[in-house]
């Protein structure tokens, strides 16, 4: 008991149940209120003038014409946001992402803003705004923004990683390497060696709800936001220092949410938005269009990369090595040390034990927007390269591919290609399910074929601050700081009910605003069931400590006495025997008399999440003709540790699965030569339809996190990282053809298929 | 900009409304009447969350003039649940886990509403063209056809309940 | 913007040729709409002909259809004479779009967008279907290929309207057929299209017409392509050259939805299985 | 005081000396971290821009008050973030 977090393989009462979602009757009914649900009395309407070019040095804004405007009440540039970033790289970063600072860097970067009476007025406000533009080469290509004759997006940057310093400024930013043994030596014990390039496009969250806020600063420096976020305590932190304010004068209530899946990790309009507000002294409310969601929120990035395998005729790895190339937009990576193809690389090898290792990332900036985190950021495609190429080596060897890596898989005291030497883990777990798995021995029809691959996330922890209150008549109120974005409030209704030995229906779980609890870290990494149940488990054992002070008071015997069982208080020994257990409801009514309220509460910082591993299967049908690709069957099998609630498990994974599909298949940016983005709609980002998917089947399996005491792992993000590589495989085993560039589409298909019928 | 008087019927009430000409049903829904159920994914007709009937037919409001709806019938998902009974495809969407975020859940709703009015007995692949307009980026759409699945099985029982003479 | 919903065709056309600023027809409005929403158009006037009864109805006999301009795409669907008698052209018409956007749009409003990708374009050329044009003054029938000029571009004049589509008389043994790639199977821009529309006799074609969508600034009718196939029975031979026909009249451009190479060649692929549809359709076997 | 191996990513490998790995006596998280910022002093820019520690395999991003018992294998790498 108390807070220690390890695992002790208890009996669950209610843990794995599949319970209604408390917010499922608001959203079944229309009354859920996410972003663009809300308003404030007299608010205005905040809209974003955006650069048409790529790249261009801002000569002059002229606002004149548009502030004489009526109806026109604030107009904001980067002249009304002075930097107050303090030597901060990546504060600045954002910052100038929000607004540009004498230079746009992409198509679609804002340059301007308004906050008018209404839709119309700052509509025509902006076109009233006139910006003069020195248009500036640009470069929207990884590879192409590597090369010595490519534009320069920032003077002043010098690649770090590398010695000695470079003495000219690229677009190179970051070098970082990882691995282990020598892979040299390695590759020279092989008897076979792949080698293969791959390039993947550039993706979106494509999260449906755009992003939206209505904010409202005060002149005595006191404000609040209504914020569709995933970390409404970042954002808090993140706005009030960009703009000097206070943090705990600004006050952030976080909407529902509409689907983030990284993207609402990070600020967009919303410190621009609470400028506005201060400048109006109105409140503003701003709500992203489509397009602008497109162009200027922060999709992943789009790749290029190098893998190397090496292995014996016994199937043994000798050697593995990858170089991967990463865009991360116009900027450094999104938060400090934290570079796009450095994570890529941390993860590419993760699923194997290998002697000798080693991943190298190119971080380079373009002319794009700002990449964001996109579920297992940066794995899904140096997973596509390394699983494809696996499955290459598995096909020269004449092995089948799930016994090769089932030979090659990471287990307990494999070190990590990123490092460290794994605890337990569920690679090769999963990969026996795989093997066992029905799906395996179905019959394939022409132009059919089946393709598997694996995955692997970090998933983690971080900060967590939660309040369980009792009320009066024993019903329960659950308070966490952490967004739910995919059921966590039911997950963790369960744990409270679980922990208390009460009923699921009677803990009702509440998304607190930044005013009522202390800081969480925001809902990424797969933390949020992870960090927050954590947290409910022991604000749950202190109110169980509070509850037996007051049966202890009510039957005026020690507390010592006093024990907690199935949901009620019991007095332990045989003197006591006379004395009825006291329920939580009983205990709960008397607590006016006997101390006031019950409470428990915690503030941790539950590390650790517990490493994820996921492998799919995949049935796709080609056709020969047109290139088009239908997933016909699809299976995902993922550790998840303890699955709290089964059904959301599910969810998650089989969202993911959808997500890494639609990657695979048809979504891509598209820029045109002129460096703007050409499909900033979803009628041209295609994400998969209803009728483009069959059901998704789900195999969880529960391999325990020693350092949760259910042994709960993340779960969210894992099951995104494998479908580029298992679609893949797949068209390989149905057409013949290896894909080397995502999206598979069907020119690239069709095209392929030609190649190969002209050889 | 003159506003435009329009007199129409929302979920079986006669409502009044002003607005400009140009601005969208789901304008008017939303900003003017309160029911913002109705959702802007896109204001493009590519991602469904919008969709309402307009006399009886699913539309996205955001592809329609507020003062089209003048002597039409709209329904929106706001008047799905009767006398505080929630529908079965409500209940089913909750049951079978079928929204995680939810925004478009309600566009979703009603496009199986309409779905299952036409064809109480669809097979998955039906399901899964009839909902062809509504995107969703949580679930895969697994959960959604399943508990479309489940509403038109339940639905098809109540009605042969409500009227046992048909079966003969 | 100003908004008017006449009871009759010539007091539509009536207003649109009075407007002095840009004055557009709203018949489902899923592209009107879509283009005022991302600012593409700023229209003083839209004119609703959802209101005028001979834009809603549909008539269908021996001697041909008729189908108002305002007929939504689930409208057309759901009659079912005109589905038997042109299943290409209905089907066609039931792409555009989700369940959503078949509530609202028409066929008039699918060729007057003037889309080189519109669905139900090449398969009304392929059906020789036309359109009755009428002006304040005067009424007018035209064929549906003389209507699109360009992308976005067609030869209404200022005050003109189309009230309907006719479809000829439907010949026995006859039978058209629409086919369209998409990446995605729902919800998508045809990349490339094909109507086919044929008549047979004893068991070989008689007379075919061919258009392809999507390769060319407007949908184009391909003489030789039918030509490939009259007088056979869609052996191999004759679908090799249908096909090559196809291709060999392509004139696309590279852009997000498809390269002119990828065009090319489907057109040819959807040619050959549309022309198979289309044979079955009409009792060829 | 247990014995500490301190394994780290390639790019601290100058900041903390050169060697592929160290080893240092210390009881928690903190405690061997204050140790090797006092004798890298290269480490705090690292550290700044972040660092998570490893311990057995598993991460710590931010809870450094994890006890470290001898033969432990504490691995110093990149704090990252998900989606």
């Amino acid at each position: 008991m108390g807070n220690d977090p390890s695992y002790t393989n208890q009996k669950f009462k209610v843990i794995g149940s599949r319970v209604q979602r408390p917010d499922g009757v608001d959203k079944v009914t229309g009354r859920a209120r996410y972003g663009a649900d809300y308003n404030a009395p007299g608010q205005l309407v905040g809209l974003f003038l955006r650069s048409p070019h790529a790249h261009a040095r801002i000569l002059k804004i002229s606002t004149s014409r548009a502030e004489k405007l009526s109806g026109v009440k604030a107009i904001i540039t980067s002249a009304d946001l002075p930097d107050l970033t303090n030597g901060d790289n990546a504060a600045r970063d954002i910052l100038e992402n929000c607004m540009a600072r004498g230079r746009a860097l992409y198509d679609g970067h804002a340059v301007a803003a308004v906050a008018a009476v209404d839709e119309q007025t700052a509509k025509k406000a902006l076109k009233l705004i006139k910006v003069t533009y020195e248009v500036l080469p640009h470069v929207t290509d990884v590879d192409e923004a590597m090369k010595p004759e490519a534009p320069v997006i920032h003077e002043d940057m010098y690649t770090a990683g590398i010695e000695p310093r470079p003495t000219k400024p690229s677009n190179l930013y970051n070098v970082a390497e990882f691995g282990h043994g020598d892979v040299e030596a390695g590759f020279a014990e092989a008897d076979l060696i792949v080698e293969k390039s791959y390039k993947t496009e550039q993706t979106h969250q494509g999260y449906i709800e755009p992003h939206a806020c209505v904010a409202s600063v005060n002149p005595d420096g006191t404000g609040e936001l209504w914020v569709t976020t995933q970390g409404h305590f970042t954002y808090r932190s993140v706005c009030a220092s960009l703009l000097g304010m206070d943090i705990a004068k600004l006050k952030v209530t976080s909407s529902e949410i509409g689907g983030g899946f990284g993207g609402k990790t990070h600020v967009w309009i919303e410190p621009i938005t609470l400028a506005l507000s201060r400048k109006a002294n109105r409140p503003v409310k701003a709500v992203m269009s489509r397009e602008e969601v497109f162009r200027a929120s922060g999709p992943t990035s789009s790749t290029s990369i190098d893998i190397k395998i090496g292995a014996k005729k016994d199937g043994t790895v000798t050697a593995a090595f990858a170089a991967l190339r990463y865009q991360g937009g116009a900027f450094r990576g999104a938060i400090p040390g934290m570079p796009w193809a450095m994570i890529g690389a941390m993860t590419s090898f993760a699923c194997y034990n290998l002697a000798n290792v080693k991943s190298v990332g190119y971080d380079v900036v373009v002319n794009r927007p700002k990449v964001a985190a996109y579920r297992a950021p940066s794995a899904p495609m140096i997973a596509f390269a390394v699983e494809s190429t696996m499955d290459m080596v598995a096909k020269e060897l004449g092995m089948d591919p799930v016994d090769f890596r089932i030979r090659n898989a990471a287990r307990e005291g494999t070190r990590a290609c990123y490092g460290p030497v794994y605890g337990p883990i569920g690679i090769g777990a999963t990969l026996e399910a795989v093997k066992n798995h029905p799906h395996m021995r179905a019959r394939l029809k022409k132009n059919q074929g089946r393709g598997m691959a694996c995955g692997f996330w970090f998933n983690f922890g971080g900060q967590t601050c939660t309040d369980l209150n009792i009320a009066t008549d024993g019903s329960v109120t659950l308070t966490v700081g952490t967004i739910d974005v995919g059921g966590s409030r039911a997950s963790l209704s369960l744990i409270a009910a679980e922990e208390l030995g009460i009923p699921y229906e009677q803990v009702k779980a509440h998304i607190a605003d930044t005013g009522s609890l202390g800081h969480n870290d925001t809902t990424e990494g797969s933390r949020g069931t992870f960090s927050s149940g954590m947290a409910a488990i022991f604000a749950a054992r202190q109110a169980i400590g509070v509850l037996r002070e007051r049966a202890a008071i009510m039957w005026n015997i020690p507390v010592e006495d006093v024990a907690w069982e199935a949901g009620s208080a019991k007095a332990i020994g045989s003197k006591h025997r006379k004395l009825k257990p006291l329920s939580l409801a009983e205990i709960a009514a008397a607590s006016p008399t006997t101390g006031g309220p019950i409470a428990g509460h915690n503030e941790s910082v539950p590390d650790n999440a517990g490493v994820s591993f996921a492998s799919h299967i995949c049935d796709v049908e080609v056709d020969p003709e047109t290139g088009g690709t239908r997933v016909i069957r699809y299976t995902v099998v993922q550790d998840a540790g303890k699955a709290i609630h089964p059904t959301y498990v599910e969810g998650q994974m089989q969202g993911g699965a959808a997500q890494g599909i639609g990657w695979a298949l048809n979504e891509e940016y598209i820029y045109g030569e002129d460096g703007r983005l050409q499909n900033p709609g979803f009628l041209d980002y295609r994400i998969p339809v209803c009728s483009d998917l069959p059901f998704i089947d789900t195999q969880i399996l529960e391999i325990p996190n020693p350092n949760h005491p259910y042994g709960v792992r993340g779960v969210g993000e894992t099951s995104i990282v494998p479908p580029l590589a298992a679609i893949g495989n797949a068209i390989s085993n149905a057409v013949g053809v290896r894909m080397n560039h995502v999206p598979m589409s069907p020119p690239r298909i069709l095209k392929a298929l030609e190649q190969l019928d002209a050889t | 900009m003159s506003a435009v008087l329009v007199s129409t019927t929302i979920n079986d009430d006669a409502v009044q409304f002003a607005c400009p000409p140009e601005e969208s049903l789901l304008s008017v829904l939303r900003n003017r009447l309160g029911l913002i159920g109705a959702k802007e994914g896109c204001s493009t007709g590519d991602c469904g969350a919008c969709s309402v009937t307009l006399d009886g037919r699913l539309v996205c409001s955001c592809l329609v003039l507020g003062v089209e709806a003048q002597g039409r019938e709209i329904a929106t998902i706001e008047g799905m649940a009767v006398d505080g009974k929630l529908h079965p495809l409500q209940e089913n969407f909750i049951d079978h886990a079928a929204l995680q975020c939810g925004i478009c859940t309600p566009g979703f709703l009603m496009a199986a509403r309409v779905l299952l009015e036409r064809n109480p007995d669809p097979t998955e692949s039906e399901i899964r063209y009839a909902l062809a307009g509504n995107l969703c980026r949580c679930t895969g759409y697994d959960k959604i056809v399943h508990a479309v699945q489940a509403s038109a099985k339940e639905m098809r029982k109540l009605d042969k309940k409500k009227s046992p003479r048909k079966k003969a | 913007m100003r908004y008017e919903a006449p009871a009759t065709t010539r007091e539509a056309a009536a207003l649109l040729e009075s407007e002095p600023g840009g004055a557009f027809v709203l018949a489902g409005g899923t592209d009107l709409l879509v283009r005022m929403k991302l600012g593409h158009i700023e229209p003083g006037l839209v004119v609703d002909i959802k209101r005028i009864p001979a834009m809603k109805a549909i008539s269908h006999s021996a001697s041909g259809s008729r189908i108002g301009a305002a007929v939504s795409g689930a409208e057309l669907g759901e009659h079912k004479g005109i589905a038997k008698a042109w299943p290409g052209v209905v089907e066609a018409t039931n792409l555009i779009g989700s369940d959503q956007i078949q509530s609202r749009c028409t066929m008039v409003g699918n060729l007057c967008n003037a889309s080189p990708a519109a669905d139900s374009v090449p398969a009304m050329i392929a059906a020789g279907a036309k359109v009755v044009v009428v002006s304040p003054r005067r009424r007018r029938t035209v064929p549906i290929e003389k209507i699109v000029t360009g992308p976005g571009k067609t030869s209404l004049a200022k005050g003109e309207v189309i009230e309907a589509v006719i479809l000829p008389a439907r010949a026995a043994r006859s039978a058209d057929a629409y086919l369209r790639f998409t990446p995605r199977t729902e919800m998508d821009i045809a990349v490339v299209s094909v109507g086919v529309n044929l008549t047979l006799e004893r068991g070989r074609v008689k007379s075919a017409r061919v258009v392809l969508g999507a390769v060319a600034p407007t949908a184009i009718l391909v003489p030789a392509a039918a030509r490939a196939i009259v007088g056979t029975r869609l052996d191999d031979e004759a679908l090799d050259k249908l096909a090559a026909a196809c291709s060999a009249a392509c004139n696309p451009i590279d852009d997000k939805r498809g390269t002119i190479e990828y065009r090319t060649k489907v057109a040819g692929v959807l040619a050959r299985r549309a022309a198979k549809i289309a044979f079955k359709r009409a009792g060829g076997a | 005081m247990p014995l500490v191996k301190v394994s780290y990513m390639s790019s601290l490998r100058s900041a903390l000396g050169g060697a592929e790995s160290l080893e240092i006596e210390a009881t928690t998280l903190r405690q061997l971290m204050s140790k090797l910022l006092a004798k890298y002093p290269r480490l705090q820019k690292h550290l700044d821009e972040g660092i998570a520690l490893a311990v057995n395999g598993e991460i710590y991003r931010d809870n450094w008050d994890v006890e470290i018992r001898e033969g432990t294998e504490v691995y110093l790498m990149p704090r990252i973030q998900g989606g």
